[in-house]
């Protein structure tokens, strides 16, 4: 009995070391890894900036945006260019999460003062149909070829989600002017 | 609560998980086949789609 | 009801429209090994079942409720993984147990799920892409009953397949992966089935 | 411990061709179907399989003496799980195009059906070295087979090769083969992923079957001429005890 018990705490023991050195293994890892990670997702932000706007944009100021009346909305830039909002939202087909940005319109008289749409990023697609909600909704959108209500398009999900993303979007903007 | 309780709640939860992997693993081992399945038939002459040595469709390999 | 509806539509759509062996590609180990009987096949593709809603509705609260708060939303893979084993093994100890009946056609392939890719690849897929609750729960209840449909049609016609006068190169796998190509260009028209479906 | 000569080697090479894990074992087809649209993409899950392959190999073989028979698997399937965990971190923190093209099956590697066959069938009863050895051959020939599919898929369903899109430290280049608007994208789907693993097969198969064809012709042959040789003898025999009869 006792060889028994012995042999019992033996494997307890085994397991545990093994299990604790493996939960240690990933911490270290995360460790290494989560700046870097962040970093990425940075860059990925920087890119749908350039894309959205132009190669010279520049993010001025980065605002967590903690409104519990907004569902989609989580962050705020303030770019040379104009505003950006980055938006996360889900349906049943997956989560997109995109940039929504918006340039300084210039009406007629010169000067700068108000905001206009200027396009979307899409950051990640992880939609089921994620190549035709690109096809026939964003790249049509982004050109100017369709207004974002427009969301029959054979990912009709897909679009209705962007479209109340970017009617979040238009909420916050409503009445902004630009200085 | 803060993090750090979470985090131990988490841990716990976790341990509790593999722990219960474990019995539930030496459990189902020592429990015996019961009466009347002893020798179910399988006709899947080469089915060696996974590692499981329990399965009765597992053929041993590299035992030379 | 429009909740109702939904439901029942990502469920479908899980089934059909994406489904998980003709273009999710999870569950083709079993899909090719445990498809040569029919009667086979559907016990593999019942036990699928119901671990997959099983794994679905302990993981997802798993993830959001535990590990997220924990901030070691990371350690998933190991969690899920845990689950299904733990899950898979207590099901069958209490089969094993309780209901020789149930052993006699559903025992031996219980142990072979933990490695079935649909599990795991259900409960990662729902919190991967930030699924609610409930479509995580369609999303395992279709995603396991269309295995269940296609492993099934699959052994149907595979019985045939036997008795058919084959090309001697592609006697066995090779033709049952062709016919499952063209099972997959079947399954290919069902996209779109509810694309004009306005909610 | 006698040890066969050049068993290293053999032990290397046996995980490319005569046990490759996917073309004969079939193990790991998942992945295997769904990983292979690009050659890139395809040496990606190569490289990160055959390093969850390595580790676990190695750490099931090193502790092969203190994990309890009646434990094995529970503790292989958290050592893999862990393995995965890491080499998933690693890819998002540094290979981020590598880590979106794969989604989630880096995270099914755990259960990929060679990681735990090898670890309960050869590690857990071999010294590390073979070990080792064993994880890369396998993993290798694993890499290979993936890359194979991905070569027809990726030039048939969109005529060229593409480079640096998931590596992106390498410059992104694009090597057209079949003229634009005669590549046949169906092999990019699911249905190509299938048809290309069936063909492959097949022609293993036909391979196979020549080989064992042309084996029996010439044992047949030898056979034949055994006999001919015996019914000579045999006659010379006769003819020569008749003679002697005589």
């Amino acid at each position: 009995m006792a060889n028994n018990a012995k042999k019992y705490i033996i494997t307890a023991v085994t397991l545990g070391v093994i299990a604790a050195a493996s939960a240690g293994l990933i911490g270290l890892t995360n460790l290494f890894t989560a700046k870097q990670i962040a970093l990425n997702e940075q860059k990925r932000i920087k890119a749908g900036i350039v894309e959205i706007f132009a190669d010279d944009a520049e993010i001025l100021e980065e605002k967590a945006v903690s409104d519990k009346e907004l569902k989609y909305t989580n962050y705020e830039y303030t770019l040379n260019k104009g505003v950006a909002f980055r938006t996360t939202g889900s349906n049943m087909y997956g989560k997109i999460s995109m940039l929504v940005g918006y340039g300084k319109g210039i009406i007629p008289g010169g000067s700068e003062t108000s905001y206009k749409f200027a396009g979307i990023y899409l950051i990640t697609n992880e939609q089921t149909y994620a190549s035709t909600l690109v096809e026939n909704y964003v790249t049509p959108l982004n050109n100017d070829d369709i207004n974002y209500d427009d969301v029959k398009c054979g990912a009709t999900y897909g679009a209705t989600l962007i479209k109340e993303m970017i009617e979040e979007t238009n909420k916050i903007m409503e009445g902004r002017k630009a200085e | 609560m803060t993090k750090e309780a979470y985090l131990i709640i988490a841990i716990v939860i976790l341990v509790a998980l593999l722990v219960t992997f474990i019995v539930s693993f030496v459990l189902y081992r020592k429990t015996p086949v019961p009466k009347g399945c002893e020798n179910i038939e399988i006709n899947e002459e080469n089915c060696s789609h996974c590692s499981h040595k329990e399965c009765s469709h597992f053929i041993k390999r590299d035992e030379e | 009801m429009n909740i109702l509806i939904s439901f029942l539509l990502a469920i479908l759509s899980s089934m059909l429209i994406d489904n998980v062996v003709l273009s999710r590609f999870y569950g083709i180990c079993p899909f090719l090994g445990v498809s040569r009987k029919v009667k086979s096949s559907l016990g593999m593709g019942v036990a699928v079942v119901f671990v997959i809603v099983l794994a679905t509705v302990i993981c997802w609260p798993l993830y959001n409720f535990v590990l997220v708060p924990a901030g070691i939303p990371f350690m998933d893979t190991v969690a899920y993984i845990l689950v299904i084993a733990s899950l898979v093994q207590l099901v069958g100890l209490f089969i094993k147990k309780y209901s020789p009946s149930l052993y006699k056609s559903l025992g031996i392939y219980l142990p072979l799920i933990t490695t079935n890719c649909a599990v795991l690849g259900v409960a990662q897929g729902n919190t991967d892409q930030g699924l609610n609750f409930l479509s995580s729960l369609a999303n395992g209840i279709g995603t396991s009953v269309g295995f269940l449909l296609i492993i099934v049609v699959f052994s149907c016609i595979r019985v045939r397949l036997e008795s058919s006068n084959v090309p001697k190169a592609f006697k066995g796998l090779p033709i049952a992966l062709i016919v499952a190509a063209i099972m997959a260009i079947a399954f290919m028209g069902l996209q779109g089935l509810f694309s004009g479906i306005q909610l | 411990m006698a040890r066969e000569k050049g068993y290293t080697k053999k032990n290397f090479l046996k995980g490319i061709i005569i046990e490759n894990p996917l073309f004969v074992s079939i193990l790991g087809t998942c992945p295997a179907l769904a990983t292979t649209k690009s050659i890139e993409a395809a040496i990606g899950m190569g490289i990160l399989f055959t390093v969850v392959l390595v580790c676990s190999n190695l750490l099931v073989s090193l502790l092969r003496k203190l994990i309890p028979e009646e434990i094995r698997t529970p503790a292989y399937i958290v050592i893999i799980a862990t393995f995965v965990t890491i080499v998933k971190m690693v890819t998002n923190a540094f290979l981020p195009e590598l880590y979106q093209t794969l989604g989630v099956f880096i995270s099914l590697i755990v259960v990929n059906c060679i990681v735990l066959g090898r670890a309960e069938a050869y590690a857990s009863k071999n010294k590390v070295f073979d070990s080792l050895i064993d994880a890369l051959g396998m993993g290798l020939g694993y890499t290979l087979a993936l890359i194979s599919m991905a070569f027809f898929r990726e030039i048939l369903g969109t005529g060229c090769f593409t480079f640096g899109k998931v590596f992106t430290f390498i410059p992104e280049v694009s090597l057209r083969i079949i003229p634009k608007g005669y590549e046949i994208s169906l092999f990019q789907t699911p249905v190509g992923a299938f048809i290309v693993f069936g063909v492959i097969l097949a022609v293993l198969a036909f391979i196979k079957n020549r080989k064992a064809e042309l084996k029996e012709n010439l044992a047949r042959q030898e056979r034949i001429k055994k006999q001919q040789e015996a019914a000579a003898a045999s006659a010379a025999a006769k003819a020569n005890a008749e003679g002697g009869n005589k």
